[in-house]
């Protein structure tokens, strides 16, 4: 019997002389740099895409000679679209494989799970997905779209250019279409349009069939009143609720739908056909025809080795956000933590949409704003975009919590969260 | 009576294995908190944290087999019990934020201002103290459990319907959960976490602390499931396992002896989920999914039911091999781990100690042909009764 | 017929499963200490009766009642072993991965509740009843050896032991020699006979030569219903009997 | 893409039709100078010009316009003309707008597309409305009819006196009358006229008209307003009324998604025992092969894509079944008896099969297209009932017909129920329970994965397909009963049904919550399920 017990120990012990060896492997001739995208489970449809275009812009710079005369290293690891995970993987990859800067997460609660362990062990996440905003942290720099940055814009043209008076605000019960749509709703309420036009309608994940949603939202809209929707639904319940309205004829003359989570890679499993003119709010598209993007999509293709291969928004984001880190590293001079947070506020890259993007005290970053219609062949036709950069806003004027908060982590402010109101740090 | 309820449990195995783990606990604490960084003793906080993980999935895994291996209750929802015991403690740790959340709001937890919460929902209460908390993680798996098997056993829902129910249990609560309309935050659960008891999470004594606190539960746990074992209880519940109608025609109130066990498990599972929750940072509904329930069983099952240190064994396994797996072949790691559970179903039909049992018999055999009849514990080992 | 003074008393029994009757209005009467045998062909609902009167199956219609005045109907199985009924199953069925003492030792009549056996002892009057079982059914020498390890034929007197050990006022036994040797036969039909000395005991066999070595009345049971009762004998000589097992 | 190319090619062969009809036409400079000022300006300016274009009455100018609608409109960049262009790729192939005639291939870079908004697309259907009303082809004019009624442009009401004084077909003037009423509803029109029309959106009484009177309401007062008010108020009776039989058809609907889900694990699980969680990779695995099948078809054949479907369906069959047979082979056989254990093992073949997938397909969702016939729905009164939806549900009868067949008139089925029933006399009898097991196992994954070729129609084809079926499936066989087909239709039909019902009350998060606990409580009724065997043999 003691012998069972030996091997327990053993194997206890086993197992965390791996962790230690594995941390003593660290080398120190190469700037390694973690990219923490699910690769496994629910959310590996959309995050692999990051994790290779993260491969391809490595990649590249290895090829332009590195940074600060060194090669990266790419860290790939698996959080597996499994939350805890994401932190226990994060830790791994800051204080196991010593890598100086994450580029990853996709999901608002996989940034909450690893937001603590960036602060602790004072790292750098760059965080590349639209998201509803309310967060300004120290380690983390905010790539995608704050909500001001794609679901306001997307409001105004809808009202503006096709005189939508009626709202459907359809969304994936989550924190990211909650916060949108409460923001959406003050907005709409100010600009007076009346409450009983506007319907909200929550959907659980992955929710496949949508005949009740989407024939409710036909009678919606036959109430005389030009109607649009607005699409929060999150990624896996964007095809059958696509299909749905293509099968029961919803054309985009009559009820466009309107999406902030419908991408180029999104529309790759559909036939687009019948939703030509839906509409969708983003800061790039692949269809944009600038040197910048025709070079970046064919080295994408070329990198991914296929032809048929799209890229989107996050990828995008990625970047921009490599380039700002790269920039930021060569200023500052090291890849220490706290150099590199300094120095990137303020730094400007190109985007791919024929501009610059430029990190703001809050860690979000200035982008256009694009509006595109679905065109046959899967892609968006731009038709409309805001004539300069919207600079992404940490905290919305469109909640009661937040309209006095604002971020500006340069000294001597330093605060993700200072009240104006109150002349405070800390929110209060 | 209870000491001696408790003491009928420690035979020699159980007492060399709590003194192992008091003295494995020492040493990494010697190891994470007093050998400077950089040692080749030296324990980093990072696994420390990791292996207090392990030790909480230990228990989960202890307490699923508690119902699995010795009352031949198949639970697909412990992640259920898991989960809210987790929450209980996370609602604690929430309101431990105080005004140090984003918006300051001395109540209300941050995803409950953006919100628009006036007010703390009823079920809150009480969670700014510790001791509510603590009762909570008991009791809310506990009742639920309770009161699950309650309507369950009376019924004599068993075996593939008791299981697939069992998946349905935690599949509902995973989808209320997710509605943030419950008040639990929804999707992104419960985070950001700032202190325990005033302990500021994320320093290394805590973790520690933590680990210790993880690793006692699991022994606590050990003993109590051992007692429970080795009482005329746990020969009943052997008995229900192997012949449910049998018992009943003996005057048992099978129904009762599993409810007892149910519930037990599902505190013990509630335990565990509490503790793990501080140590990852986060509680969210995902814990709710039914393949996180799968997955404790398959835990069990590579450890060897039906024993107390298999699913303690098998859980530290696998998530070691998960860690590792992850990091190391991350594109393709599902395979291996795929491959783990069909080859340990097909090879391995006792589990990993099942096969140590297995060789050892083979050992015996050749080096002592005349010596037949060995006793083993039946109870516990009915892996290594044939 | 009245169920005063009866030990078991079945009136008008009707059970069906998907609208096959299983048993169809049967009526039996067992005196206190009396020992009967049940004979019947496959399907002839014996087992179904035994589910019944054990509480395992819930009739459609009719009236059981125990010991003169417990309605066993209202009980479920649990209650109705507590009353003092037992029963051995048609197949051996013992806690294969207990030991043959511990089989026995759960079997003893006492405490059922959960908490009473969560801090209940061995104690040496426990041990003591236990050891006069063994005389008993003679296994004392396997004590300590998993129930599951033992012959066909020790699983069946270990069962019967259990049934002892419950100290039942009556005892259902289902084919208690199936499978055992003709010396075996003998010996069970001792055993019972001697167990008839205390308790009332109920005997389903399909073993003619058994049936006769206990030499008790018979009932013949066919489609869910009594055909024939009164000693062997006389059923056996019965034209309607004969007719059913030859089956004409 | 591909109803993209056969649009296109509709859209020339109309355009050849229209020009024989008209006869050649001549150089037309005013229509030609109208239809190059599609091109230019901004959006508002362009919806003049197609204004503009429309109050020509030339239906030479509807090729044109519906060009631009299908983003068919290019304009060459050295001289500012417009044509009509078919992309193929490289290059593309230019047709005068007018005309129809072939200017030659052009490189895609000197020509850009004319880009069209969803306001543009609004002014081109009514514009095409206008000019078709008076077309040779009924459809046409049914089609012109119903976008003036959308449009409900007053400007058209003479247009649709003379069209109404001239149709010959009842149902094409009764829409063409629809529109009218629309359009004067929308108009300056006097009382008496409105009335009139809100009588005639009364007789029409379905969800379109209820729009009509909506936004007719706002401009409305005395009498007309009362008239509108008791009009809006019988049709909303009546619809309340359709509102049911649309509810109770979605749930049929969605009941037969989870019989298509459910059916082939009824078989390994409800009559082999083996809780198989690998089966919603089966239906995976199906959905992939229909994905393959049209990926070759559209490279190598696109005329048959319409057929698709067909040629997956055995082959998905084939491929699952296949796939079945060597796990219950290679995995399953050495587990009988030991039904959790098959539990553990099939879920490790799971993870294994969709990590497969994953490798070979990538994570990303691929695209399974529609073919024509399934697309699109029809009303039935006031139902609307989608073609692939329909396919769905008779799919599902059928497939459940056919296996029931399998199961009682086959000497298959009989050894499969033999070897079922009594393994050990099965065997005695000379079946080969190994070869029945096998068979048994792959039947049921066959059937999973012709279920994956119709779930593709209506779900995303990813990796995760069939993780987001399994619990449903088992709920659907265990609800029922497991071991009997009936109940596995009768379960899935319930619970879609309930859905369906819960869903407008409770919304689609907690429906399904209460529809949980529902099971839960039910099985605590009845253990068994639905339509459980009883009796003795059961309990064995």
């Amino acid at each position: 019997m003691k012998n069972r017990i030996r091997s327990l120990v053993g194997a206890a012990a086993v197992s965390s002389m791996m962790l230690v060896g594995a941390a003593a492997q660290a080398a120190e001739d190469t700037i390694k740099v973690g990219i923490l995208h699910s690769l496994s489970g629910t959310m590996a449809i959309s995050e692999t895409t990051l994790k290779d275009a993260m491969l391809m812009l490595i990649d590249e710079q290895n090829k332009k000679g590195g940074v600060l005369g060194k090669k990266l290293e790419a860290v790939v690891v698996d959080p597996a679209s499994d939350w805890p995970l994401f932190a226990e993987k994060a830790r791994e990859l800051i204080s196991v494989d010593k890598v100086d800067v994450v580029f990853g997460c996709w999901t608002s609660v996989s940034r909450k799970s690893v937001l603590p362990v960036f602060e602790e062990l004072n790292s750098i996440l760059f965080y590349p997905v639209q998201y509803e905003g309310e967060e300004s942290q120290r380690n983390v720099f905010y790539t995608g779209a704050a909500p001001n940055q794609q679901a306001i814009p997307a409001v105004d043209y809808l009202a503006d250019a096709e005189g939508v008076e009626r709202w459907v605000l359809a969304g994936t019960d989550y924190v990211y279409p909650r916060t949108t749509n409460k923001i959406l709703e003050t907005y709409l309420l100010d600009k007076g349009v009346a409450p009983e036009d506007i319907m909200i309608n929550y959907t659980p994940f992955g929710h496949s069939d949508w005949q009740t949603i989407v024939s409710d939202i036909k009678t919606f809209g036959s109430a005389g009143k030009k109607t649009a929707v607005v699409s929060t639904i999150n990624g896996d319940a964007n095809v059958p609720f696509y299909k749905e309205l293509a099968n029961q004829g919803i054309k985009a003359e009559d009820i466009p739908v309107v999406a902030f989570s419908v991408g180029e890679e999104e529309l790759a499993g559909l036939d687009t056909a019948p939703l030509v003119g839906h509409l969708a709010a983003w800061n790039y598209f692949m269809a944009i025809d600038t040197p910048e993007n025709v070079d970046f999509i064919a080295k994408w293709k070329a990198f991914i080795g296929n032809d048929k291969r799209v890229t989107n928004d996050p990828m995008e984001a990625h970047y921009i956000g490599f380039n700002m880190w790269v920039k930021a590293v060569e200023a500052a001079g090291t890849t220490s933590a706290d150099s590199v947070i300094d120095s990137l506020v303020g730094v400007a890259v190109p985007n791919l949409t024929g501009g610059y993007s430029a990190m703001m005290p809050n860690h979000h970053i200035t982008k256009p704003v694009l509006i595109g219609e679905i065109q046959a062949d899967g892609q968006f036709d731009t038709v409309w975009r805001t004539p300069g950069l919207v600079p992404g806003d940490a905290w919305s004027d469109f909640l009661p919590g937040s309209k006095d908060l604002i971020s500006d982590w340069r000294k001597p402010m330093s605060c993700g969260n200072f009240n104006t109101a109150t002349g405070k740090c800390g929110g209060a | 009576m209870i000491s001696k309820f408790i003491l009928r449990g420690l035979d020699g195995r159980l007492t060399a294995f709590l003194i192992a783990a008091l003295a494995y606990v020492v040493l990494i604490a010697i190891g994470n908190l007093f050998i400077p960084e950089g040692s080749f003793l030296h324990v980093p906080t990072y696994a420390v944290s990791l292996m207090g993980k392990y030790l909480c999935y230990a228990l989960l895994a202890l307490s699923v087999d508690l119902v699995w291996g010795f009352a031949g209750v198949l639970s697909l929802g412990h992640g259920a019990f898991f989960a809210l015991g987790g929450y209980a403690m996370g609602m604690y740790l929430m309101r431990q934020i105080g005004t140090r959340g984003v918006y300051a709001d001395p109540t209300l937890p941050d995803f409950m201002v953006f919100l628009n919460y006036k007010e703390l929902p009823w079920f809150w209460y009480g969670f700014d103290m510790f001791w509510f908390a603590a009762i909570m993680v008991v009791l809310a798996p506990a009742t639920l459990a309770f009161v699950f098997g309650w309507l369950a056993f009376r019924s004599r829902v068993t075996g593939v319907y008791l299981s697939i129910i069992t998946q349905a249990m935690t599949f509902a609560l995973l989808l209320a959960f997710f509605r943030n309309d419950m008040g639990f935050g929804g999707n992104n659960g419960l985070t950001d976490f700032k202190d325990i008891l005033g302990f500021d999470i994320q320093s290394d004594g805590t973790r520690m602390g933590l680990f210790a606190a993880s690793a006692l539960a699991l022994c606590l746990g050990l003993i109590i499931c051992k007692a429970v074992v080795a009482s005329k209880l746990g020969k009943v519940l052997v008995a229900v396992r192997d012949a449910e109608s049998r018992t009943r025609f003996l005057g048992y109130r099978v129904e009762h002896y599993k409810l007892f066990v149910w519930t037990l498990s599902a505190a013990l599972a509630g335990i565990a989920g509490a503790l793990y929750v501080p140590q990852v940072g986060i509680i969210n509904p995902g814990e709710f999914a039914p393949a996180n329930s799968i997955e404790m069983v398959i835990w069990v099952a590579v450890g060897g039911r039906g024993t107390l240190y298999g699913p303690i064994l098998g859980a530290i396994l696998v998530n070691g091999a998960k860690t590792y797996f992850t990091g190391a072949i991350p594109e393709i790691w599902l395979f291996a781990l795929g491959a783990l559970f069909v080859g340990v179903t097909l090879f391995l039909p006792k589990g990993v100690l099942g096969l140590y049992g297995m060789l050892r018999q083979r050992f015996e055999k050749t080096r002592a042909p005349r010596e037949t009849k060995r006793t083993a514990d039946p109870v516990s080992q009915p892996s290594e009764a044939e | 017929m009245s169920a005063h003074g009866s030990i078991l008393y079945l009136d008008s029994v009707s059970v069906s499963f998907d609208g096959f009757k299983a048993l169809n209005n049967l009526s039996l009467i067992l005196q206190p200490g009396e020992m009967r045998a049940i004979i019947g062909p496959n399907g002839a609902g014996k087992t179904t009766m035994m589910d019944v009167i054990t509480g395992k199956t819930r009739p459609d219609t009719g009236d059981v009642i125990f010991d003169s005045n417990h309605d066993l109907i209202q009980m479920d199985e649990a209650a109705i072993a507590e009353l003092g009924i037992g029963r051995k199953f048609q197949k051996p069925t013992v806690f294969e991965h207990h030991t043959v003492e511990d089989n026995l030792y759960l079997s003893l009549k006492g405490g059922r509740g959960v908490f009473f056996a969560l801090l209940a002892d061995k104690t040496k009057e426990i041990s003591e009843r236990i050891e006069s079982l063994f005389e008993t059914i003679r296994l004392g020498s396997l004590r300590h050896e998993l129930a599951g390890n033992l012959s066909h034929g020790q699983k069946q007197w270990l069962e019967i032991g259990m049934l002892l050990a419950q100290d039942p006022k009556l005892l259902l036994v289902d084919e208690p020699v199936a499978g055992m040797t003709d010396a075996e036969t003998v010996e069970t039909a001792n055993l019972l006979r001697e167990i008839n000395k205390t308790h009332s005991v109920v005997v389903v066999e399909h073993d003619m030569t058994f049936v006769r070595d206990l030499d008790v009345k018979v009932t013949v049971l066919h489609e869910g219903s009594v055909l024939a009762d009164g000693p062997l004998d006389k059923v056996s000589a019965d034209e309607r009997v004969i007719e059913v097992y030859l089956g004409r | 893409m591909k109803a993209f190319i056969r649009f296109s090619i509709a859209l020339l062969s109309l355009f050849f039709i229209l020009g024989t009809s008209q006869g050649m036409a001549a150089e037309d400079p005013a229509l030609k100078e109208k239809i190059s000022a599609l091109a230019e300006g901004s959006y508002s300016d362009r919806a003049q010009a197609i204004q503009s274009v429309a109050a020509t009455g030339d239906d030479r100018a509807v090729p044109a316009l519906e060009a631009l609608g299908e983003g068919l409109l290019f304009i060459v960049k050295s001289d500012k003309s417009v044509v009509i262009g078919l992309d193929e790729g490289a290059t593309v192939e230019t047709f005068d707008p007018v005309t129809g005639d072939s200017l030659g291939s052009v490189p895609s870079g000197a020509v850009d597309k004319i880009k069209v908004n969803n306001r543009l697309r609004r002014e081109i259907r009514s514009a095409l409305g206008a000019l078709t009303l008076l077309s040779d082809d009924p459809k046409v004019r049914l089609a012109a009819a119903g976008a003036i009624f959308k449009s409900k442009d007053s400007d058209s009401i003479e247009l649709l006196d003379t069209a109404i004084a001239k149709e010959t077909v009842e149902s094409v003037k009764l829409a063409m009358q629809e529109a009218r009423a629309a359009a004067v509803l929308n108009s300056s029109r006097d009382m008496a006229e409105k009335q009139a029309a809100v009588a005639l959106m009364a007789d029409r009484g379905n969800q379109s008209a209820l729009a009509v009177l909506l936004n007719a309401k706002g401009s409305a007062e005395g009498p007309l307003l009362v008239d509108i008010d008791n009009a809006i108020a019988a049709i909303e009776k009546s619809l309340a009324i359709w509102d049911l039989a649309q509810n109770a058809w979605y749930g049929v609907s969605l009941g037969s998604v989870l019989l298509l889900a459910a059916i082939g694990l009824a078989i390994t699980f409800g009559v082999m025992g083996v809780i198989n969680m690998a089966h919603g990779e089966m239906v995976m695995l199906g959905a992939y092969t229909t994905f393959v099948v049209q990926d070759i078809i559209r490279t190598s054949m696109p005329g048959i894509f319409d057929y698709s479907l067909l040629i997956a369906l055995p082959l998905a069959f084939l491929v699952s079944g296949i796939v079945g047979i060597i796990i219950e082979r290679g995995v399953i056989r050495w587990l009988y008896g030991r039904p959790l254990e098959t539990l553990l093992a099939t879920w490790g073949i799971a993870l294994l099969l969709q990590q497969t997938v994953r490798s070979i397909f990538g994570p990303t969702n691929r695209e399974v297209g529609t073919p024509d016939f399934l697309a699109g729905a029809f009303k039935l009164g006031e139902l609307t009932i989608t073609y692939n939806r329909l396919a769905i549900v008779i799919f599902s009868l059928l497939v459940l017909a056919v296996l029931m067949l399998v199961l009682r008139k086959t000497s298959f089925g009989l050894r499969m129920r033999a070897v079922t029933q009594n393994r050990r006399m099965a065997n005695s009898m000379g079946i080969k329970t190994n070869w029945v097991d096998a068979m048994t196992f792959g039947l049921g994954s066959g059937i999973a994965g012709i279920a994956g070729v119709a779930l593709s129609q209506i779900d995303n084809v990813s990796p995760n397909l069939g993780q987001s079926y399994i619990i449903d499936s088992f709920l659907v066989v265990v609800f029922g009963g497991v071991g009997n087909l009936w109940g596995t239709l009768v379960g899935a039909m319930t619970l879609g049904v309930a859905n369906k019902f819960l869903e407008p009350f409770a919304g689609a998060v907690l429906g399904k919550i209460i529809l949980l606990v529902f099971i839960i409580l039910f099985i605590q009724k009845r253990p068994r399920g639905m339509f459980a065997l009883k009796g003795r043999a059961v309990e064995s």
